[in-house]
């Protein structure tokens, strides 16, 4: 197990360090630079900032002066913010993207497991069909109307929540956990219907049954571990997904997260800020995977024997 | 012995509904059940028998299952109207199941600790710590060792025959009156059949238990049943008590299934193996391996499975040369790497005077020609997107054999030596039943013309009836086109029947070689003495 | 028994949001406490005066620091600020400003005439990169030594007594007090950001809220990037007796739907800008908490005279004339703007341009013929830029037919994100686009330079010899009269070359809470929040 | 797929049913799949017909008018500039479904490559070619898009591209995972050791029997590029103006949806009943392909 996990960490550098080469290459040829405004600057000005955050070196020699920087954890300072580190705007957004995203899975989870569980239970009867049903709007509904739609109800019209914020007035986090969340909810309920039905199929369902369990032991001690299998393994892109479509919620209900720093980067041509961005999701995401495919493991004894015995 | 009827079945009727109609799974279904006695329910696969044993513990899925009539009163009950709740109480405690496939049948995500408690537990309310002792003893009666220990252990980490005997001990923890069994061997080795087999009998005799044993080999019914039924198609076709019905079966179908035995040796043929030249085929020293990687960022290779261990062995021209073993023997890593399907690591294949293990490129195209594959899964070696036409005129069309005139003659020409009506051509794989898929896979392998065919345990799929006939298509074809081939089985009476000669492995060794009536009647090695003895008498 | 456990699953979730009840009102607590909560457009950059250009970063810096001098936001008039008074020599070239002496630092340090020195002299250092440096290029040197070709004591900044500063200019500059009332002539707390880093190292941590140093009526206490700023009250500020908010939080929200929402819901007492199909909705309502009033910025676009069509006047003239800026305001804009027939925005107490743009879709097919496409024949495909925005695209699309109805061509939209936008506007690199100026004092100035020759902000290839004289001139010139004059003139020949096509003047749209007191909209964003209370 | 068809003696055999003739047929018994399928036939016909059928031209404005509800002129209203929303919603369809099909393509086409190569050639290539999709993977999804829209501008060529290079990626390990299951079967071994060439073993046996998850995957991957183009609308980078896509129409109808209710209604509607379709048909698809159902 310490060996896989060793593994895939030293895997994940080549992959990160590919990540920032590719970011830093698109985000270098695109057109426009950090200090080009509206307002014409001045080309001595800009010489001048371009030194000052050496833009004017050759781009290898910039490259590789980032990399051995973010091989000491620093990531450079924002050009858009520039009282700000890229340390600083990360630690600064992260707590709110993370809770979010953290709120949004649990929604996800608890509603998606409970709804993909009972129609699995009931195939083909009414509560299979509403909260399938229930789900396939779920994935076609876009966040961004769902969110608004959401806002409109609770929060404008019946009052009962705050229509922005986090963490300032008391229930400002239910409805972008809620938006955030429910696309997940609805693919965890579709994945865990689904794989509750492999198991439920499986011969040692019909060793549970013909030992005279009852339905609630049958599902929850016998089925539920391998039933709920592929929905670990979609909890990788899942999470990753939560991660960078917070933006989208960030901006619907203000929240003072990482999304919307990240987003505006690539607009703000706000380079140390996008890569940092970049490689910082990269990380989550591999580590996210990483603990899913953990996960997976343990849940699974032969899997977890055969690590242990490739040490 | 009691003659207290148990359990009697009336009229029991079965349908299933799918997507393509309506079904009947068994139809019009009577019997009785004493006390203590073993019956016998035996059938091919789809004669019913499994579920209407499934449907007196209601464990057929319903929908598509739903049972259309009929009672079954056990202890005066009908169990067939019982209400899940009470049926819960029956299932384990009154009647236990064990099941045909030991692999699939225990939780993979459980300790057998777990699974084996669960029964007393739920059934007899028992505490963990009581229920884990008699879950043990009950270990240790089924003959497994160091029980206490092993039962913290997962089933992954018990071999299949192990995991038969968890079942049975779980089968038995809550004393059941009824024990059903379905197939509880056919997927175990043939050694192993034998012990698993007894245990049930000495267990059966100890507890006075009454069982139904559902199976497909009537060799195995002989053994265990004091009666049996026989079905087909749903319908019950012969019944009686187990001596009488061997010895006087009065319905075809019984006949058929008796004939499908096999008790006899190959049968004398004109012409006769020249063992004096060179072999067509001569392995010499064989070793293959499987690699094992390892390495945090790049693969390196740890370690070499062992699979075949120098290995040396001679096929002439015209032989049919069997080679039998367990699985896991090493047996079809032998005969793929003799094909080049796996590499070898050292030793050389000498074939028709050729080294085969240096060729590559078009080299080793050309040497395909001459040696065929047969394949265990009549489902899996044909594709299923090519029909029949397809299938066989490729190999003929790719190697230049036919032409697009001469084709359809020569596919028609196939389709008779094994027998399928030439109509069928341009059907698809999954219209066919296994056994016309394995004569397709067989008109595959001989329509090159090859000088050598390995067949991998073609027959084990199929059922006991169609097995026999495949055999015979076999020996037909090997005495029509004198074929030369290395015949896989676990199976010594298959073996018997079709081999000249035998070579046996174990543990991806060659352990004893020799003709093969000769080796049957002396075997010399206990592995082969055990293999033999597991051969199922009538 | 699942039916059940749903069941009580959705009780207990409806539970949990109608537990919640009626939710706190940010507006109503902020009231009690005197806090006042107001969107802010985007977040912040940065605090640094001499380091940002933006309008919410003006107003933040409006709160945390004072000029010499301020503004009355009712009239917009010069009002003593960290002056508290100044003297001005007879040919307006010469400055004397006097500090108060109770003007202290946030950090009670006091406040001379050297700390401006040293600012403004931070300000011209060019490795900070100060965009506005050049708006004190009034300043006698001010050039010379930003160029880095003087010592600054050569510069016309001097600290004459430890109150009394003294500036010298290379022009009378009408507008120079109101240059001082502008974020970039504002003074820093100099060993602070030395405490920080070199004086001229750009976005050290001096601004922070813990390290910062300013001399306006509040000081930050806290900022949480994308969640807001909060400042509150400074005790050492002169004016603190009257200073009447206790803490002002500045929402960095760049969707007006959200902050109108936020609005709606009570949790901010003052919106950045209004969504444009709300207008109609709080018209209607008429509580009071609409506030509506003219920007002094002009919407238009620019031609690029360097190619082909466009080099053509007559090609130019065609276009400008039949687009019917009536009709884009009271139909596609809808947010009561003006139509704009000049380059220069209407400065209601003093300038309104007097050349004015025809609107004459005759005259244009006959020249658009005259130019060699009748009827639009053989008109180039040309297309129109503009950045990603809901209303440039709709004012885009509005044009596009009317010059499909008009002159019968084809002009296609490009939706080009902002900063590929400004790199292609730069390099000349467009056919028409869309533009806009908002003037940062109240002089036609601030417009009319930016088509002279060379100008970094021109981006059209328009010159015009006359026109370079005129504002040259213009700079010159102490008799305001005569400047507006030359101003009216330039605005002319703006109109008749037409390298530009005005469309509207901005107005703007916000929503105040009434309990907001003393809060007054203008046309140039300038707040006075010392005054400002709430009820 | 079939050889047959050259000889002509067979036409008078006995027909056989392929496995595609038979998952057709259980797809014909899928009420929902089969409403999806003619849902969509429809509105492919009626947007390959729009410019002959739409009521109004897609850009022509009554600004007068102004954003207006149904009525009888206009059956689903008006938007701000006074257009049609049917016509602009016709016209919608033809960009949005033009991004589903040509996108969804566009990866197909790196994908099943991809995937087929790695799988196929497995070893050192494979471990290098997976480790790109991982990296690729890793790199969050929308900040890739925004950079591709950004660095090549927002042509709906390059939209095509973009999105389609975001998607092979699961196409590519969906394939990968298909070839390397069905490189074990043993009818590839049979035609292995029949001699056999690589690119008739790929062609012949690989190929055809992935197709049907990979198709399964297309169906459902359609919706989901559908969406990621209302989301770059959302953004801005989506769609230039005047013409529109659902994407655009609905992110701009949001903003407004407490006044024009109609014009986020409407497209909304539209983009939910095609998304609805392509669902329950990639689920009839699967559930029809599904070899084990093939079985009962």
């Amino acid at each position: 197990m310490f060996m896989f996990i060793v593994r895939r960490v030293l895997q994940a550098i080549p992959v990160l360090f590919m990540v920032a080469l590719v970011t830093f290459i698109m985000i270098r040829s695109a057109p426009g630079g950090p200090f080009d405004e509206d307002r014409a600057v001045p080309p001595e000005v800009i010489k001048n900032l371009n030194e000052r955050y050496h833009l004017d070196d050759p781009l290898w020699k910039q490259f590789l002066d980032y990399i051995s920087k973010v091989v000491q954890g620093d990531l450079g300072p924002s050009f858009k913010y520039p009282s700000h580190t890229v340390n600083d705007l990360i630690a600064a957004g992260l707590p709110a993207t993370l809770e979010l995203s953290f709120y949004a899975l649990v929604f996800a989870l608890v509603t998606g497991l409970t709804a993909g569980i009972i129609a699995s239970l009931k195939t083909n009867s009414m509560q299979d069909y509403i909260p399938m049903s229930a789900a396939m709007i779920g994935i076609c509904m876009p966040t961004f109307v769902l969110g608004p739609i959401l806002l409109l109800i609770f929060g404008v019209w019946l009052g009962w929540l705050p229509v922005a914020g986090w963490g300032q007035i008391p229930g400002d986090k239910i409805l972008p956990s809620i938006t955030l969340g429910s696309v997940y909810a609805a693919y965890i309920a579709r994945i865990s219907r689904g794989g509750m039905l492999d198991i439920l199929s499986q011969d040692y369902i019909r060793t549970a049954r013909a030992k005279g369990l009852s339905t609630t032991r049958i599902v929850f001690v016998h089925a539920l571990r391998g039933g709920i299998t592929p929905v670990i393994s979609f909890l990788g892109p899942a999470i990753a997904g939560l991660l960078a479509g917070s933006f989208v919620v960030e901006t619907i209900f203000q929240i003072p997260g990482l999304g919307r720093f990240y987003v505006t980067a690539a607009f703000n041509r706000d380079y140390t800020m996008i890569l940092g961005c970049t490689i910082f999701f990269a990380f989550l995401i591999i580590l996210f995977n990483l603990l899913a495919d953990v996960m997976l493991v343990w849940l699974n004894p032969k899997l977890r024997q055969e690590l242990e015995a490739r040490g | 012995m009691s003659s207290e009827t148990l359990l009697s079945v009336e009229n029991l009727r079965v349908v299933f509904n799918t997507r393509n109609g309506q079904t009947v799974a068994v139809e019009n279904l009577n019997f009785s059940l004493n006390k203590g006695e073993v019956l016998g329910i035996v059938g091919e696969s789809g004669s019913g028998k499994s579920v209407a044993c499934y449907s007196l513990l209601g464990l057929i899925p319903m929908p598509p299952g739903k049972i259309e009539s009929g009672r079954a009163l056990f202890h005066g009950q009908d169990l067939l109207t019982l209400p899940e709740a009470e049926m819960r109480n029956i299932r384990a405690s009154k009647i236990a199941m064990i099941f045909q496939d030991p692999m699939t049948c225990l939780n993979p995500y459980l300790r057998i600790v777990d699974q084996l408690t669960e029964v007393l537990i739920v059934h007899n309310g028992l505490n963990k710590q009581q229920a884990r002792l008699k879950a043990i003893d009950a270990l240790v009666e089924v003959g497994i060792h160091n029980a206490a220990e092993r039962i913290d252990q997962y089933p992954h980490q018990f071999s299949g025959g192990m995991r038969q005997r968890v079942m049975i001990a779980m089968a038995l923890l809550a004393e059941p009156e009824l024990l059903i069994a379905d197939e509880p061997t056919t997927a175990l080795d043939v050694t192993v059949q034998a012990q698993i087999l007894s245990l049930i009998k000495d267990l059966q005799k100890k507890r006075q238990l009454t069982v139904i044993f559902i199976t497909h080999d009537l060799g195995v019914a002989a053994e265990m049943a004091d009666h049996v039924l026989v079905m087909e198609k749903g319908r019950l076709v012969e019944e009686g008590d187990t001596q009488h019905i061997f010895k006087n079966p009065t319905q075809p179908y019984t006949k058929k299934l008796l004939n499908a035995v096999l008790t006899t040796a190959k049968p004398a043929t004109e012409h006769t193996v020249n063992r004096s030249g060179s072999p067509l085929l001569e392995v010499k020293k064989l070793h293959v391996g499987f690699p094992q990687y390892s390495g945090a960022l790049f693969r390196r290779i740890k370690n070499l499975v062992k699979g075949v261990t120098d290995v040396s062995i001679n096929l002439y021209e015209g032989e049919v040369l069997g080679l039998v073993g367990e699985s896991g023997s090493g047996k079809s890593t032998l005969g793929r790497s003799i094909i080049r399907l796996i590499d070898s690591q050292e030793g050389s294949i000498v074939f028709n005077g050729k080294e085969l293990s240096g060729l590559n490129g078009d080299n080793l195209k050309n040497a395909r020609r001459d040696f065929q594959m047969i394949f265990q899964d009549p489902y899996a070696s044909l594709n299923p997107r090519m029909t029949v036409f397809d299938t066989l005129a490729e190999p003929l069309l790719v190697h230049g054999l036919a032409n697009k005139t001469t084709v359809l003659e020569q596919v028609n020409q196939l389709m008779d030596d094994v027998g399928l009506d030439r109509r069928f051509i341009r059907k698809y794989p999954h219209e066919f039943s296994g056994g016309q898929r394995q004569r397709i896979a067989i008109a595959r392998a001989i329509a090159l013309k090859p000088k050598l065919i390995i067949a991998d345990e073609p027959v084990s799929a199929l059922d006991v009836t169609i097995r026999a006939q495949i055999l015979a298509l076999l020996l037909k074809l090997t005495e029509k086109h004198k074929l030369t081939m290395l015949f896989i089985s676990h199976d010594m009476s298959v073996v018997r029947y079709l081999c000249d000669r035998v070579v046996v492995m174990q543990k991806g060794e060659l352990v004893e070689e020799g003709a093969t009536e000769e080796l049957f009647a002396a075997p010399k090695q206990p592995y082969t003495q055990q293999l033999l003895a597991a051969i199922p008498k009538l | 028994m699942y039916m059940i456990r749903w069941i009580t699953y959705c009780i207990i979730v409806a539970g949990l949001l109608s537990g919640c009840g009626k939710s706190q009102k940010l507006v109503d607590i902020g009231n009690e406490k005197q806090i006042l909560h107001m969107a802010n457009g985007d977040e912040i950059s940065d605090l640094d005066p001499q380091a940002t250009t933006g309008m919410p970063e003006w107003r933040v810096q409006l709160a945390v620091f004072e000029g010499l001098v301020a503004r009355d936001p009712q009239t917009l008039k010069i009002v003593p600020a960290v002056a508290e008074r100044w003297d001005v020599s007879e040919d307006g070239t010469k400055y004397r400003f006097y500090i108060r002496e109770s003007a202290k630092w946030s950090n009670g340090d006091e406040i001379t005439a050297n700390d401006f020195v040293q600012s403004w002299r931070r300000s011209f250092l060019p490795a900070l990169g100060n965009q506005y440096a050049t708006s004190l290029y009034v300043v006698k040197n001010a050039q010379a030594f930003h160029e880095g070709k003087i010592d600054f004591t050569e510069v016309g900044v001097k600290a004459v007594e430890k109150r009394i500063l003294d500036v010298e200019l290379i022009a009378p500059t009408p507008y120079f007090l109101q240059l001082l009332a502008h974020h970039s002539a504002f003074a820093v707390h100099i060993p602070t950001i030395e405490r920080f880093g070199a004086i001229d190292e750009r976005g050290t941590k001096w601004t922070r809220p813990e390290n910062f140093v300013g001399n306006g009526p509040f000081v930050p206490y806290e900022w949480i990037p994308t969640k807001y700023i909060a400042v509150k009250r400074n005790p050492y500020y002169w004016d603190a007796a009257n200073t009447k908010l206790n803490e002002i939080k500045f929402y960095p929200i760049p969707k007006y739907t959200v902050e109108e929402r936020m609005f709606r819901a009570g949790q901010l007492h003052i919106t950045y800008y209004l969504p444009r199909d709300k207008l109609e909705y709080y018209k209607a309502k008429n509580d009071g908490v609409l506030r509506s009033f003219q920007n002094f910025a002009t919407y238009f676009y620019r031609f690029n005279t360097t190619i082909k069509p466009l080099d053509d006047l007559r090609v130019r003239k065609a276009l400008a004339y039949s687009v019917n800026r009536q009709q884009i305001v009271e139909y596609v804009t809808k947010f009561g703007q003006k139509p704009a027939y000049a380059l220069t925005a209407p400065d209601p107490n003093s300038y309104v341009p007097e050349a004015k743009m025809p609107y004459d879709p005759d005259l244009a097919r006959k020249l658009l013929a005259e130019a060699g496409f009748p009827d639009g024949k053989g008109f180039p495909k040309l297309t129109i830029a503009f950045n990603t925005n809901d209303e440039h695209r709709n004012v885009g699309m509005a044009i596009q037919q009317m010059w499909k109805k008009e002159l019968g061509i084809e002009v296609g939209l490009e939706n080009v994100e902002w900063k590929v936008f400004l790199d292609r506007e730069r390099q000349l690199d467009y056919e028409i686009d869309r533009a806009s100026w908002v003037g940062d004092y109240l002089d036609p100035f601030t417009f009319l330079e930016m088509f002279t020759t060379g100008n970094g902000n021109n981006k059209t290839g328009f010159t015009n010899a006359k026109y370079d004289q005129l504002i040259r001139a213009s700079s010159l010139e102490a008799d305001q009269v005569k400047r507006m004059g030359y101003f009216q003139e330039a605005d002319k020949i703006l109109v008749d070359e037409v390298p530009i096509l005005p469309l509207y003047t901005y107005h703007w749209n916000r929503l105040v809470s009434n309990s907001v007191k003393n809060w007054y909209d203008n046309a140039v964003d300038y707040y006075s929040f010392k005054q400002i209370y709430l009820e | 797929m079939s050889e047959v068809t050259h000889i002509p003696e067979l036409a008078n055999l006995e027909k056989g049913r392929s496995l595609t003739q038979d998952a057709l047929a259980r797809l014909r018994k899928n009420r929902m799949a089969m409403l999806g399928l003619y849902f969509l036939i429809g509105l492919i016909v009626i947007a390959l017909l729009t410019p002959w059928i739409a009521p109004y031209s897609y850009e022509e404005q009554n600004l007068e008018l102004g954003a207006s509800p149904p009525s009888a002129q206009h059956w689903l209203g008006t938007d701000i500039l006074g257009r049609d929303q049917l016509t602009r919603i016709m016209y919608g369809s033809r960009i949005s479904l033009a991004v589903g099909f040509i996108a969804t393509a566009v990866a197909l086409t790196i994908g099943v490559l991809w995937g087929a190569i790695a799988g196929f050639v497995g070893g050192r290539v494979d471990a290098l070619m997976m480790r790109i999709v991982d990296a690729l993977y890793a790199l969050p999804f929308t900040i890739f898009i925004i950079l591709l829209t950004v660095v090549f501008g927002s042509s709906l060529l390059l939209l095509f591209l973009a999105i389609g290079a975001v998607e092979w990626l699961t196409m590519a390990r969906i394939v990968r995972g298909q070839v390397l299951a069905i490189k074990k079967q043993e009818y590839v071994e049979a035609a292995i050791s029949m001699g056999l060439s690589p690119w008739r073993i790929i062609s012949r046996h690989l190929i055809p029997n992935v197709l049907g998850p990979v198709i399964v995957y297309t169906t459902l991957t359609i919706p989901s590029v559908i969406l990621l183009e209302s989301f770059l609308s959302f953004l801005g980078l989506g769609i230039q103006p005047p013409a529109s896509s659902w994407g655009s129409l609905i992110s701009s109808g949001v903003e407004v949806m407490e006044e024009y209710v109609w014009l986020l209604f409407f497209p909304g509607v539209v983009l939910t009943l095609t998304l609805f379709s392509l669902n329950f048909l990639g689920d009839g698809l699967r559930d029809a392909l599904d070899p084990r159902a093939s079985k009962d």
